[in-house]
């Protein structure tokens, strides 16, 4: 094959190619935190964390870290100008009531009926935590998700249906893997577009489910 | 004349009784009520049910609450964290009973104990593992669950500066739950950075009102330390 | 009959004594408001007012007055020191969640039972107009009521059943009117005390309703 | 680049249409955004459904509104007042609709919209005219009613600081129902006294964060006007 994955950079600058000016985001734990490092220039995006704060700015530099400051991550913030503090039930009334404009949110599978699983991956030995996840996932008005295409035994993280526990019912509507950008419509999984050198036959062959062009 | 101040921690929880339901603010190190805790630990009521966004890290907080024993149930979003190992294991052990909640549905919950509310029908959580059993009601095409509030006879938070009246402002993404569970609780204990005279505090600015508020007890400002993150 | 009826301002100094010192406390619209004038000195009394008040003060003089700083009867107030602003949700909250001790409501009628009546004559003409009052009713810690124990006609106000459209079922704890004090038990209403000069029997024969000595 | 001010009341008011909801902050005269009304009767749209407070006070404002012709229903707590006569004339003769609510579930009712709750149970209300036909629960031993959040297309509110992200600070008890009906609200329009530079607001003393303002006008200052009231 002669197509090259996406990186984690490059994926989370493609999805913040997609994050329109004056968008209000949440960027949830783990992977996504990386978009914030690839806002477009030019653009006026307020970023909002769970624990109470909307217009997050960057990291500080390490001298300037103050853990009372810090995202949904536990990793140390700034604020902008114009930024404000509110308490929790605040803070997930903006989430769960479609003022965010977008969430994007990892996986471990996104069904192609918009079903989301990212919180739990069943097993009996393992300790559950679900934190603002299943919030977002049916809060904000659009929840994109950002996930490797498989997972690392190869398996593809694209289903008909989830396996894993869910984290909210049919609320995807866009995915972004290190392969390709796909819609979930009402006939299912859509491609928007495939990494170059990667057709759609190929995307196919490694999901494990039907990808409409 | 209305005096919440108390003179230390030890005289703040002497009445916590074994079996409290006692709420604990917080999310990472932020807003976290380490003094109050260590004074809970100290005063050692025992079979506690605690409220809290966390189940605690490393062995300091409260992971020292879990491993000293005292609590028999945490009602919580976030327990598995990189240090969480105090909880997991006796989670795994079977010792400890434990009630995930969706962070939003947690704190919409212990804001409805505080507004009076019997419950209410939220989106958050239908369709998936906790959600089950719980009612579930269509409305507008939409479906919803039903939750119901979280009281608690006692509230530990951390706040910035507090007065005599039990008035209270937070610190940054300090304040997290602190607002909501002050409203919750029977009784509301608060650590303050600073004691300031009645008529201090911008009457716009107060963030949590006296009457929330039942004891206030000064601490020593240290830095909020890192928690519960794993470096990239 | 040797007994005289207690002014409004003797009524509301007679109730204001029962305040205890530290308590917080809403005084309904109309008569209750009195009670502000004549709180005990040495006690620290906090008034809340439903929009969005804790810690009012008397009012101001008429030079003072800002109509940005009113009462729920829409007077100029003031704010003691201690004193804070918030929204009509958080207030509300404090009102319907047991946070205030004491609410003194005016009525029409209260019964037996403890229902109470204070917001429509019911009359098909009337304009209906409830305010806070439903939310005080059932919401506070204690539910006081402020009226005359007789309407002009010379009606009773204490009633077996309310006949005027109900404001809250069984909420009322005490009764305070300008012949007397009366508490409303699981039994019915007991009495505390009369005016000078009034006998229990004499208040019983205003009254259409029996009260227990 | 994100800038909420618009330079005029008429182009904030523009998009209103025939048929919409229109929350309207205010309690007595504080916090009644009746430069908003002015230019609500100025722009036309009728057939509206309005949720406040209060129905208006003698001929101006929200009586204007009425009088205007241009209300279907009104939303609130306390239509009757000393010099509501607009709204009495106009109710006795079947000309407006009136859904009347006690005042903490119209707040906590507005609330619920903002907060994405599908509807709540209360105590307040039960047992009484206003809570009739309404579904009721008995929840540990005392009875609720069911109440439904409402949700409005257009909030009009009368803030004092704002900036260009849209948010905002308020003065004293003009706050009222500013902060709920923001939430609630497709579009929420605040009129402000002060137009502040970003920044300039205290992070910590921001009543309303700008995610819930769509538009920010700035009119000039006046002394709120005594409203509502019958000098004892």
């Amino acid at each position: 094959m002669s197509y090259v994955k996406l990186t984690r950079d490059q994926l989370a600058a493609r999805i913040a190619k997609d994050i329109h000016d004056g968008a209000y985001v949440n960027l949830g734990i783990g992977m996504p935190t990386l978009v914030a490092n690839h806002l477009p220039a030019g653009r006026e995006i307020i970023l909002q964390s769970e624990n109470g704060i909307l217009g997050m700015g960057p990291a500080p530099t390490s001298d300037a870290e103050d853990f009372d400051l810090i995202n949904a991550g536990k990793q140390p913030v700034t604020l902008l100008r114009g930024g404000s503090y509110f308490h929790s039930a605040d803070s997930f009334a903006m989430m769960r009531a479609g003022h965010l404009d977008i969430a994007v949110l990892g996986a471990f599978q996104v069904a192609a009926n918009g079903d989301l699983a990212n919180w739990h991956t069943g097993g009996k030995d393992d300790i559950p935590a679900v934190g603002g996840a299943m919030d977002l996932a049916v809060g904000a008005k659009q929840t994109w998700v950002m996930m490797e295409h498989l997972t690392r035994s190869g398996e593809s993280k694209l289903v008909e249906r989830c396996t894993y526990p869910l984290t909210g019912v049919g609320c995807v509507s866009r995915i972004y893997t290190d392969l390709a950008v796909i819609d979930v419509t009402a006939q299912g999984f859509k491609l928007v577009e495939c990494v170059a050198g990667l057709s759609l036959a190929e995307l196919n062959s490694l999901s494990n489910v039907s990808i409409a062009p | 004349m209305i005096d919440k101040i108390v003179s230390s921690i030890a005289d703040a929880l002497a009445d916590v009784c074994d079996g409290a339901t006692v709420m604990i603010g917080g999310f990472g190190g932020a807003g976290m009520p380490n003094e109050l805790i260590d004074g809970l630990i100290a005063q050692g009521a025992g079979e506690l049910t605690i409220v809290a966004n966390n189940a605690g890290n490393a062995e300091f907080g409260l992971a020292a609450l879990l491993k000293a024993g005292m609590v028999r149930k945490v009602i919580c979003s976030f327990p598995r964290q990189a240090d969480s190992y105090v909880f997991d294991a006796l989670y795994r052990a079977g010792k400890i009973e434990l009630e995930l909640v969706p962070q939003g549905n947690l704190s919409e919950r212990i804001r409805a104990a505080g507004a009076g509310i019997g419950g209410f029908f939220t989106k958050v959580g239908f369709g998936t593992d906790l959600a089950k059993g719980k009612e579930v009601r269509e409305i507008n095409g939409e479906m919803y669950v039903l939750e119901a509030p979280i009281h608690a006879d006692y509230a530990l938070i951390k706040a910035e500066q507090g007065d005599r009246w039990g008035n209270l402002t937070y610190r940054m993404a300090a304040r997290n739950f602190g607002p909501v569970m002050a409203m919750a609780a029977k009784t509301t204990i608060a650590s303050v950075h600073e004691i300031v005279l009645l008529g201090q505090l911008d009457p716009e600015a107060v963030v949590t009102p006296g009457i929330f508020v039942q004891r206030v007890v000064k601490i020593a400002r240290s830095a909020t330390v890192a928690s519960g993150y794993k470096a990239a």
